[in-house]
């Protein structure tokens, strides 16, 4: 599902972001992306969906190379692909079920049809009682919820979760991690950006570690889970 | 079924904009209203100007001087001649007639004039030039060839005063289109900044659509829209806006123009023409600064 | 020293503002150095219509006719009586003088006259009437208070000219006031509308401001010194843009004027006193629209 | 420090977001708030430094009763107030350290004083290299770090933190604990409001729990701790 071959990433003036980054992730795979603050996970779910382009390196996704991809082309690349900002990304003045609608708005999905797709969503995110609000009087986990359910509204092939449960209480968290590991199974191959050592230890998911730019470790589930304990 | 849906998605995003922002679309079409206004101003302006001028010009008269004692059969063949030439009435001016006229103009030599034996004017055609021919070079040829016709003894045509008008005429026209240039420059500019700027109030809203796979062209469509509504409505207040005014103003303003020539110029402010010209321009005003605007924000 | 400390902070703040988001300053400058140039565009005009008006109204002559055979010194003391209550010049025409002007302005009877033995034109005194009492009623007045002097026979002042010219002047006036009106009432609206829209792209701000503590005060200065800034730079350009006007067009413009008008009116488009006038005007709307649109979003 | 009183609030045309808050904070406590998403510990948060008005009850903060305060009373109040905003609220288009300066600025500290305790500061946080770059080009975790800072960097004598972990590694956040411990050693009072259970159990402060608006324990940090561990 997506391949990086010695991908760099720099801002112009800055030491560079990330450094030869090798990563193949497969088709139905659950993989979590972890280190510290400023490692660069976010930096590298921005190159996968072209919100950032990369300084070097090749970058395939669904066999497609993002590097070179045609300014109007990524629209259609990003339909394909949910995801779940660290900072929301919200529009503040459309309500709740607006928001979620959004994804299914620009594939020209019919209003009704949407409609029913939304609260379902809604529904399994714990929100369908929210439905008609403005984000803005939403709490800090109200709101990373529905990121989620617009990020997953339209069935993405592939789903980007950056700190998905940040702010939700460990009963959510749990809700939301099985929502997760739900889409998982159905088919969608999930890439989630995490500090919470918890969650390693409990989904035991192929762990990816970042520091400073660097991949230091990518371990299955089962020794990072192991690792993690032992720390 | 999708291309439906997708109107309706750019409809609904219009009205949401609309309703969630009335502030910024308030002040794009008070911006409108007052630039369509004030175009509409200056258009009624111009035509009233235009009127005055052909009003003033009718007073333009050339006389065209016979030889004393000319035929009247001659002198109305000339007279004859001269109207196919000009285009306009001639009227011919018998010797008697001229003096009489002399007398109501000059009360006070009058009495010195009806105890002449001999009338010591000779007759004359007066011709009253069309519109387009008013100009003093137009009038300058005219009177050239008038004088070489044989029984013409000599042409006046008051060629201060006509140089003179065209020159009021000619201050009036610069001054016209200065004035409608500066508003339709300040216009366009105003009103494309203005919408730059509720545009740019909604950057992140560009931004966010963007991210979930929104092409450029559902970004735009509504903005297009809005932009679009925005001219219409602005047009339409800025026709009521000069209805009132023409109906407040525009009685005070006959009535001194009225008395002003005398024709009596009907100050149309209002003309149904207008109120489609303002529509129309609205319209393409929002239209056009928001598609300028939008793509600014898109190619960032 | 927190005073100060204060002072540098706002100063900072504006400059930040504008470094950090050129694109709305922008539009606020240019809103505002439009508004201004059309004010001072306006200003010229009004200026030069009243000019025109002061060389037209130079025409307007009251011819006061007095009995035949007044002895010239009587005259002479009724002229010296008509300039100190006019307050203008008077000239003594004497019958001779009369009837060589008659014979001047009309060539076709001068034959005519010369062949009189008596003079039938009786002296008179021209008046010329300063710019205040140029209307029709203080000219009716005038001319009612003359005819009652003695050795006086009648007063005659063109009534319908004069009527026609200070009707002229009327329309042109009220014209002038109209769109005096229009473009000021534009100006403020527009540019406290652009104000208005670029503190709301920053609402954002004004409100973190506040969460950490900042008083109303500490958030408005920064807004109004931009306001203020802005004015001025908009007067300026203002200025520049009326000087690069009044150096394209003038020549043409003073040219046409020149002709029109004995006298030769300098259309003195730029003065010293507009420039200030453009800076003050740009600097209060400046400051009042910031203020106001800033009083908007701290209430809120 | 803080007393409230049978306090209540509702939204317009909503159910009671807080029903019946009565809580006391002693000068000088730390105290956890803790409860499930959309408890409603932000909207308490808000009630203390005056960002939302109660409907009911009194609230008293340093003796003070903001419940009745005049409008221009407020910025005086949250000068002594440091707050970690759940939603960070940095502008976007000023410097990490002129986003922390604010806070001094708006005490009319002069800029090179200002300037020293600032770099300090941002020091204590992990980012002084940071200091000349904007908000946007931050990390998550980065910008956490700089609200910490400028809710800090003014000594506050009551520090409000929503949340202030959410989006940091655990390194990162030991470290930062750390932070407000020594920050409550030294006098201030600490709120801090948060999911994470791994706080709650190492740090064993007392605790407040919120759900669905009631306060539902109240237990000193033994206790809690004792209870997270058997949860
Ligand atoms: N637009 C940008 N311009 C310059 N530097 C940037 C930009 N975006 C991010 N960075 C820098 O790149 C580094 C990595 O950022 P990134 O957001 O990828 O970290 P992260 O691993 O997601 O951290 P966190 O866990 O705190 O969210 C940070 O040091 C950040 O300051
Ligand atoms: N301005 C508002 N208008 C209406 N309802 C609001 C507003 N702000 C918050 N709420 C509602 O109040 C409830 C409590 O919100 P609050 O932000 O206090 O929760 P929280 O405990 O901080 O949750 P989280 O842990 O997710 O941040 C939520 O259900 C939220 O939807
Ligand atoms: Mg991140
Ligand atoms: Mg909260």
């Amino acid at each position: 599902m997506i391949e990086m071959f010695h991908v760099y990433k720099a801002y112009p003036g800055d030491p560079p972001v990330l450094t030869d980054i090798n990563l193949r992730v497969e088709k139905g795979e659950f993989l979590f992306l972890t280190g510290p603050s400023g490692a660069g996970k976010t930096t590298l779910l921005k190159l996968i969906f072209c919100a950032e382009e990369a300084t070097r390196g090749q970058i395939l996704v669904g066999g497609r190379n993002v590097a070179r991809i045609r300014e109007s082309a990524i629209p259609f690349l990003r339909r394909n692909i949910g995801v779940v900002f660290q900072d929301f990304k919200l529009l503040p003045h459309r309500t709740v079920e607006d928001n979620v609608a959004l994804a299914l708005d620009v594939l020209g999905v019919p209003r009704l049809q949407a409609r029913e797709r939304v609260r379902g969503m809604l529904k399994r995110v714990g929100l369908e009682h929210k439905a008609d609000v403005l984000p803005l009087k939403l709490s800090g986990g109200e709101q990373q919820r529905v990121v989620l359910a617009r990020a997953l509204v339209n069935e993405p092939t592939l789903l980007l979760a950056d700190e998905p449960t940040g702010n939700l209480d460990p009963v959510r968290t749990l809700e939301i991690m099985d929502l997760l590991r739900d889409v998982n199974v159905r088919g969608t191959t999930v890439l989630v950006a995490t500090h919470d050592s918890t969650l390693l230890s409990r989904y035991q998911k192929r762990t990816v570690r970042l520091e400073a730019g660097h991949i230091v470790s990518d371990e299955d589930g089962v020794k990072a889970a192991r690792r993690m304990v032992g720390a | 079924m999708s291309a439906l849906a997708k109107a309706a998605s750019a409809w609904r995003s219009t009205a949401e904009g609309v309703r969630h922002a009335p502030f910024v679309h308030a002040i794009a079409v008070v911006t409108l209203t007052i630039a369509l206004f004030t175009a509409g101003l200056a258009r009624g302006a111009d035509a009233l100007i235009q009127s005055l001028l052909a009003s003033l010009g009718g007073e333009v008269r050339v006389t065209v001087y016979l030889e004393e004692g000319l035929p009247e059969e001659d002198a109305e063949t000339l007279r004859r001649g001269l109207e196919q030439r000009v285009g306009g009435a001639a009227t011919l001016v018998t010797p008697t007639d001229a003096l009489e006229r002399l007398g109501r103009e000059l009360p006070e030599v009058r009495g010195l004039l009806v105890s002449l034996e001999d009338n010591p004017l000779p007759p004359s055609v007066e011709l009253a030039v069309p519109e387009g021919r008013r100009t003093p070079e137009a009038l300058r040829a005219l009177a050239m060839e008038a004088r070489r016709l044989p029984g013409v003894t000599d042409v006046e045509w008051g060629e201060e005063a006509v140089a003179r008008l065209s020159a009021i005429a000619r201050v009036l026209r610069l001054g016209g289109a200065v004035a409608f240039a500066v508003v339709l420059l300040a216009t366009v500019t105003i009103v494309a900044a203005t919408l730059q700027l509720s545009i740019y109030a909604r950057r992140e809203e560009i931004e966010i659509q963007k991210l979930v796979g929104a092409t450029d062209r559902f970004v735009r469509v509504p903005f297009v829209l809005e932009g679009l509504l925005q001219g219409l409505l602005g047009g339409a207040l800025a026709s009521a806006g000069l209805l009132a005014f023409s109906r407040s103003a525009g009685p005070h303003l006959a009535q001194l123009l009225a008395f002003l020539v005398e024709g009596g110029v009907a100050p149309a402010l209002l003309t149904p023409r207008l109120v489609m010209e303002l529509l129309l321009g609205g319209a393409l005003l929002g239209l056009m600064g928001s598609l300028l605007a939008v793509r600014r924000f898109l190619r960032a």
